[in-house]
């Protein structure tokens, strides 16, 4: 669907500011933050207010915020729900009360639940991801010890990711295998740790994917207290992919120390998320799924790619 | 008798004999983890939560506690993140960092000795406080620090890497701290009574500021530890370090309510134990769903060990009426 | 004499929440002057001693100490202005070592360095204990000590501090003989150094021959006051409580039953008690008299379940108990008062009430759902007030610890009276009591006993085992040296048993 | 004339700082700062006040208190029970595994939702008595064997799950936690037993009596080790009964359930006045409590303030109301 100037849906009620509800599971990575912000944009930039709640990971908490939102009578609502299952109630209380809401980046299982989603696909990005990391394995030949970081396991995009990653190397055995499976909970410091301990198991691993480009700078700081941190191409260098596309994982791609990264179209999402809430509230049909078929930025894509890629913008600000 | 001295002794020592059996079976399993340069690391890895829970010692020895330690490292790094990525020097950045946890420190220490309030609810406060403020400093972005704190990391000092020999020294004077001076016993006193401490002519005032204060900036000197191998601020920073930093001291035999417990062996035993599992655990590969089971399960029965150990040293040393006049 | 008084108070007042404690109490010691203090339990002795020692403030009125105001704002400035306390209440710290809590605030160190000089800690605890007669190492901790070791501990503390004037609060309430001779010794060297002392306590007979002078205290209010020679036993005793008492052992009317109720036999545990059979009889009271450390509280330990036993039987009314919990054993009829009421014997932060009840509580439930019923759960805490007395001023919500300490005790017999036990065994159950409550309590053991209970009283008083008792029995060292009938009853065999016997002809 | 106008003001201020004095006093301070606070932020607050809101209020405030209840009775023992959190999690996941439409055990049965709802229970009943056990007969220290307690059943959350959520509860299972009036009705039934319990119950008093000096307990014929035991039970019973709500208001079993909200049951138990030491608590009080908590986030979340913001803004009313909490004790002479 292609996106409407937003004058048509504002001129329906120009009489009142239109107010959209935006709830965030968490703010804690910088994708989720880029979300954030570019969802802001978007309303401002359609001056349109916009209340916010984040529920710091605690889904029955965020029951409760967009149960506020709808006290507050909010003309929609955007929300980055836990999981596909804990938001059906919220979807239900916003049928209940005729108010629009659109699933930012995780869908909601299927249910008589009316709801639009915006979504990136974890699982096949990750496996486009790391199937291109395998196919600059195989490239350079020679079988690769690898060692993927999991996100925390209660999160749905981690275990999302971590299957992709399953699939891409099923079937890859004679180029990469996997001696190493560190569980980081979301957090730097078990990935430092962890990506320690494993290079101190196994000194060969030279192919690494993180779940999340956050994950990165933990990397890297291991890497190099081993002295294996090189650019790609030189000699030692390990495989590195990531996913999410922040300024970090730009940064890296830029200087030529990552391989590759699977990136999420925040801004695209954001306007499609934006743009689902007038067209609902005018009564348009809307899919029930938007699909943001996001990309994976590599070496040779770089330059035709990078400004579609989040990590750039929030880099140059 | 001899029989009786040894196992006496094994008693005393028990925490020390698990910590060696867990290296034991670890080691069994995957030979490079008793390795030089794998038990270094656990050194290493295990400072930062080590540092912050020999500060937590002090303030548990009072009968208080502090949760506001992981919002302490947050503030701090945020602040000093700031401080370098505007171009200050490293050091001027790691004293700011110093004196957010002094000053946070001071607060606990204020609300609790002068006004009174109860140290779990001020502490609690103050984590709430210092996250939201945290997060407001760094919008809840990941700072990327400049090189400089991860040389500090990976910096040596005598052969040995610059983490573990602070944690050593933070240990050792901490250590001496408690038992060699005045204000040691008088901690310990504190936190048997404050009531008969303050009889008995102890400035009680004095001794409980003084352990939040510790606590502060051994806080602030952990999360500088956790920076120089981190290298980047996230909105995670020192998350969940109240509970592994008390997790560490318990396991030490320090006790919750106060009175009972040290720094050396205890509460540094505590954290290289806890340090050596998760480690181990990546050594072996094992499936990640596995780690906090297993994790769990060990430190369950260390502190099990250690409270069988002092049932049977208690009985051993019950007061003995007659003496022995068979021999 | 024109050297300034030691002491001086005047119109002193304090009031806790309102309620007078202390009236005007106006009163001198002088230098190097012993001044004995007494009153019923809660006259507020402990109260006064308190505002010297800083640990409250006076409501009204001022001290002088060596003829300059004293108006300590902490126990620690009272303590350097030289004064040190002896409190009734122990107040020692069990993690910590005896030279630890003797040094807590005033560690020697090494040269101008915050480290703790540790030898000359040693030496001078050392020194210490020798001087207050404590066979101990500096370094035990203070936690393996009995309540008898602890006081002088405390005493051994008073004495490091160099202090001018020494309160000693009830010092010998857990004291042997033999240990409180060597206390009495030392406050008479104490006195020729010239330090002046206030002497409180309820054995009116030490008062009598320590104290140079005499202060007696009523209700907060000082009611008799002059040289000690102006007293007999018999005026101070109806000073204190207001009225003469004629008697101090109440009259036994019934003579015990034959038939057992607690029969033990050939009961061992090494390095504990050895080979110890006795039996008591219902309505009997039977004595235990020992020296410090003889073993008599552990041997009640072992019989109340508390402390395992090797070998031997214990026959409760014919049936033998093997190994049983405190609570199978209340409710077997057994009740245990034990020698440290705040430890063992108390909630203190609970209420009167809630205390009183703890043993009974079942017996003030109403079916059908054994809800506590209010109205006999009142009523039961009524009786017991008024059966041992318990001061009328303290309201049945208020926590115990606010009580002085002969009324602690008291609430901790009215919980095993309420529960009316077939045996009991009492360990010290007069310990910090004053004479007139002690009758009362003695009267209660005696209806007790009239009652059919048998009593196994544990005491350090001779004077109260031979006015109380039926029969006596001697421990040493954890074997029982004697069995003596009253008719055999005698102060010097006694004596002449509980000392130990040397190793070589044991 | 003025004379009598300035009286009856007198009287009137008379009676005023008698009143304040009063509720300065009151062991239910946190209910009146509860209420203060409520018609202070009233008038700025948008939507507070709407009826909507305040039931909003109630149902968000009912699994919170239910868990923050059985935790009053393990800080009246004078222990601390951390593994309420993950005693939610694992009775969510079990309880939706029984009974969910898509591959549940009993799915589809008539019987399904009473039997998941009886398995949840027990296994809260199990994991508090698992926690007990080690307490009391391995005498472990709470916080530590509740603290394993916590990584290890939240741990086994996620293995048997495999990180999946349950959906497709049915409704007569949802029913529970998503009504209203169910969840206020089992809420308050639960809460009124509890009240009873410590108030009259021979077992009230012994708990209190364990909490305040065990070894005194003993010696008087409570049986602490059993009293210990059942107080552990109790909370990891109400941490289920609490799971079922948050079950049937998030619809879904998730191994991840409730994951958040351990500081928030202690911080609004020991707000209502219940000791950390032991020996002091309140069923009212705990209400009082998570009530004083839920509403500061409530208000929060309808001011439309920044995350930030509601997180040192809660740091900081949580420290107020212990401020005045502490006055409170220091001006009726008594310890907090
Ligand atoms: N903190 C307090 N709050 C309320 N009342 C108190 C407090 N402390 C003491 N009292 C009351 O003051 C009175 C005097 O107590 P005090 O301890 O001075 O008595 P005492 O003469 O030492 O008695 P005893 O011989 O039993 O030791 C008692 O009635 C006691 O209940
Ligand atoms: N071998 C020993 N080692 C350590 N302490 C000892 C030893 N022998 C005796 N004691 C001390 O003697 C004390 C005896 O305790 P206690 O004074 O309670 O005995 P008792 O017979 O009950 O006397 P009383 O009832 O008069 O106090 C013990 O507490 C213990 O500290
Ligand atoms: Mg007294
Ligand atoms: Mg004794």
């Amino acid at each position: 669907s292609k996106s409407r100037p937003a004058a048509s849906a504002a001129g329906t009620s120009s009489e009142r500011k239109l107010t959209v509800g935006v709830a965030f599971e968490t703010l804690q990575t910088g994708y989720w933050v880029a979300g954030f912000e570019a969802i802001r944009h978007e309303l401002a930039s359609r001056d349109y207010a916009m209340l916010e709640a984040v529920a710091d990971g605690d889904a029955n908490r965020q029951l409760e915020q967009v149960k506020s939102f709808i006290t507050r009578k909010v003309d929609g609502i955007i929300l980055v729900p836990k999981d596909a299952q804990t938001c059906l109630p919220m979807i239900k209380a916003a049928n209940a009360a005729g108010i629009p809401i659109v699933l930012f980046n995780r869908p909601a299982e299927k249910s008589e639940a009316r709801s639009v989603a915006v979504v990136a696909d974890n699982f096949a990005l990750t496996r486009e991801t790391v199937a291109y990391q395998i196919g600059v394995a195989r490239a350079s030949g020679g079988r690769r010890e690898a060692m993927i970081l999991i996100g925390d396991l209660g999160d749905i995009n981690a275990v999302g990711r971590r299957d992709g990653f399953d699939a891409a190397v099923k079937g890859q055995e004679d180029i990469v295998d996997v001696v190493a499976r560190v569980p980081t909970e979301w957090s730097q410091e078990k990935a430092q740790a962890g990506v320690v301990n494993a290079l101190q198991a196994h000194p060969n691993i030279s192919f690494i994917f993180t779940s999340s480009d956050f994950l990165l700078p933990s990397i890297v700081s291991a890497l190099k207290s081993v002295g294996k941190y090189h650019k790609v191409g030189e000699p030692g260098h390990v495989l590195l992919a990531g996913f999410d596309g922040d300024a970090t994982a730009y940064a890296m791609l830029k200087d030529g120390y990552l391989d590759a990264t699977g990136v999420q179209d925040v801004s695209f999402e954001a306007k499609q998320a934006v743009q689902a809430i007038l067209d609902l509230r005018a009564g348009k049909a809307v899919p029930d799924l938007i699909l943001d078929p996001g990309f994976v930025i590599h070496q040779k894509n770089l330059s035709e790619k990078s400004s579609q890629m989040w990590g750039a913008g929030v880099g140059k600000k | 008798m001899k029989t009786s001295w040894w196992l006496e002794r094994g008693l005393r020592q028990a925490p020390l004999v698990l910590f060696i059996l867990i290296l034991a079976i670890f080691g069994a399993l995957a030979p490079k983890f008793i390795g030089v340069a794998n038990l270094v690391n656990i050194g290493v890895q295990a400072a930062p939560a080590g540092i912050v829970a020999i500060g937590m010692t002090f303030v548990l020895l009072t009968a208080g506690v502090d949760l506001s330690v992981g919002a302490i490292m947050f503030v701090g790094a945020a602040v000093a993140g700031k401080m370098a990525l505007n171009g200050a020097p490293l050091w001027l950045a790691l004293t700011a960092m110093v004196g957010v946890g002094a000053g946070f420190g001071v607060v606990n220490a204020l609300f609790i000795t002068r006004l009174r309030v109860a140290a779990f609810i001020v502490t609690l406060a103050l984590l709430f406080v210092g996250r939201g403020f945290a997060l407001w400093l760094t919008q809840t972005r990941a700072m990327n620090l400049p090189d400089a704190f991860l040389q500090l990391g990976s910096a040596r000092m005598a052969g040995m890497p610059l983490p573990l020999v602070l944690f050593g020294l933070v240990a050792l004077l901490a250590q001496g701290v408690l038992g060699r001076t005045p204000f040691g016993r008088q901690v310990l006193a504190v936190g048997h009574n404050r009531e008969s401490a303050s009889q008995a002519g102890i400035n009680t005032t004095y001794v409980l500021g003084a352990v939040y204060l510790l606590s502060g900036v051994c806080a602030a000197l952990g999360g500088i530890l956790a920076l120089g191998q981190l290298g980047a601020v996230t909105p995670k920073f020192g998350e969940n370090y109240e509970f592994k930093a008390i997790a560490a001291a318990v396991l030490g035999g320090t006790s919750l309510f106060g009175g009972r417990g040290a720094v050396l062996p205890g509460t540094v035993l505590g954290a290289l134990l806890i340090q050596s599992v998760e480690n181990g655990l990546v050594l072996l590969n094992a499936d990640p769903y596995l780690y906090p089971l297993i994790t769990s399960g060990i430190i369950f029965s260390a502190v099990l060990l250690d409270s069988v150990r002092s049932f049977l040293l208690e009985r051993a040393c019950r007061r003995k009426i007659r003496m022995e006049a068979a021999d | 004499m024109n050297a300034p008084c030691a002491l001086e108070f005047s119109g002193l007042a304090k009031s806790f929440s309102g309620v007078r404690v202390l009236t005007e109490v106006s009163l001198t010691v002088p230098a190097g002057h012993t001044l004995g203090l007494v009153g019923e339990n809660g006259a507020g002795k402990s109260t006064l001693m308190n505002l010297v020692a800083g640990n409250l403030r006076p409501d009204a009125g001022e001290m002088r100490l060596n003829g300059v105001p004293h108006a300590p704002a902490s126990s620690a400035a009272a303590a350097h202005a030289g004064v040190a306390f002896i409190h009734q209440e122990l107040n020692l710290f069990p993690n910590l070592s005896i030279a630890e809590n003797i040094f807590l605030t005033a560690f020697p160190r090494l040269g101008g360095t915050p480290v703790i000089d540790r030898s000359r800690v040693h030496a001078r605890t050392a020194a210490l204990l020798t001087e207050v007669g404590l066979a101990l190492a500096p370094d035990t901790p203070v936690e393996r000590l009995s309540t008898g070791q602890c006081q002088l501990v405390e005493i051994a503390k008073a004495l490091s501090q160099d202090a001018r004037l020494i309160i000693l609060d009830e010092p010998t309430t857990s004291l042997g003989a033999h240990e409180t001779a060597t206390l009495f010794a030392l406050m008479a060297r104490l006195k020729e150094r010239g330090i002046a002392m206030i002497y409180i306590s309820h054995v009116l007979a030490d008062v009598l021959r320590l104290c140079d002078d005499l202060v007696v205290l009523r209700d907060g209010a000082v009611v008799g006051q002059g040289s000690c020679n102006e007293f007999t036993h018999e005026r101070l005793v109806s000073l204190m409580v207001g009225r003469s008492l004629t008697q101090f052992f109440p009259e036994r009317k019934n003579r015990p039953a034959v038939e057992p109720v607690l029969e033990v036999c050939n009961l061992s545990e090494p390095n504990i008690v050895h080979d110890i059979s006795f039996t008591l009889r219902r309505g009997e009271i039977l004595g235990v008299a020992g020296l410090m450390g003889a073993g008599r509280s552990e041997l009640a330990r072992i019989l109340f379940g508390l402390d395992p036993y090797a070998a031997g039987k214990i026959i409760m009314e014919g049936e033998s108990l093997g190994r049983i919990t405190p609570k199978q054993l209340i409710g077997r009829g057994l009740a245990f008062l034990t020698e440290n009421r705040r430890a063992e014997g108390l909630c203190l932060e609970a209420s009167i009430a809630d205390n009183i009840t703890l043993v009974a509580l079942r017996d003030q439930t109403r079916t059908p759902f054994r809800l506590l019923d209010f109205n006999r759960w009142r009523e039961a805490i009524a009786t017991m007030r008024r059966a041992v007395r318990l001061t009328a001023r303290a309201d049945d919500a208020q926590p115990v610890r606010t009580l002085s300490g002969g009324n602690q005790q008291k609430v901790v017999l009215a919980k095993w009276l309420l529960a009316k036990p077939r045996v009991l065994i009492l360990d010290e159950p007069t310990r910090g009591v004053d004479v007139g409550a002690k009758f009362e309590l003695y009267q209660l053991i005696f209806e007790l006993a009239d009652r059919g209970a048998g009593i196994l009283l544990i005491s350090s008083e001779i004077e109260e085992l031979l006015g109380l008792c039926d029969r006596i029995l001697v421990m040493s060292r954890g074997e029982l040296r004697a069995d003596l009938p009253r008719a055999e009853f005698d102060r010097e065999k006694i004596l002449q048993a509980a000392l130990p016997v040397e190793e070589g002809n044991a | 004339m003025a004379d009598l106008s300035h009286a009856a003001a007198k009287s009137v201020t008379d009676r005023l700082t008698a009143t304040l004095r009063r509720v300065a006093l009151s062991e239910y301070l946190v209910l009146w700062l509860s209420v203060i606070y409520f018609l202070a932020l009233a008038p700025f607050t948008p939507g507070l006040v709407s009826p909507e809101n305040l039931v909003n209020l109630l149902v968000a405030l009912l699994p919170l208190f239910l868990v923050a209840l059985g935790q009053t009775f393990v800080l009246i023992t004078g222990g601390i029970d951390l593994s309420v959190t993950s005693t939610i999690a694992l009775s969510s996941v079990v309880g939706a595994s029984i009974v969910n439409g898509n591959n549940g055990w009993l799915a589809g049965q008539w019987f399904a939702a009473p039997v998941a709802v009886l398995a949840m229970l027990a296994l809260g009943a199990a994991v508090g008595a698992l926690n007990g056990l080690a307490i009391t007969r391995l005498r472990m220290p709470p916080f530590i064997v509740t603290l394993t307690g916590m990584m290890f059943f939240s741990g086994l959350a996620i293995w048997f799950t495999q990180s999946k959520n349950i959906g497709g509860l049915p409704v007569a299972f949802t029913r529970l936690g998503g009504n209203g009036w169910l969840a206020g009705a089992i809420a308050l039934a639960t809460g009124a037993f509890a009240h009873l319990m410590l108030t009259r119950s021979l077992f009230g008093r012994w708990l209190f009596a364990t909490g305040h000096n065990a070894r005194t307990a003993y010696l008087s014929g409570v049986p602490v080790r059993g009293v210990t035991l059942a107080a552990y039970v109790i909370c990891g019973f109400c941490a289920a009964l609490a799971a079922v709500l948050y079950t049937g208001q998030a619809e879904t079993g998730s191994p991840v359930l409730g994951q958040r909200v351990l500081l928030d049951v202690i911080g609004a138990t020991i707000i209502g006045g219940t000791s950390l030491f032991g020996g002091k608590g309140k069923v009212l009080w705990t209400l009082c409590g998570v009530l004083f908590l839920k509403l500061v986030d409530n208000s929060l979340n309808l001011l439309n303030l920044s995350i930030f913001t509601i997180t040192m803004v809660k740091g900081g009313v949580i420290l107020f109301a212990a401020l005045l909490d502490a006055t409170r004790h220091r001006l009726a002479g008594s310890r907090p």
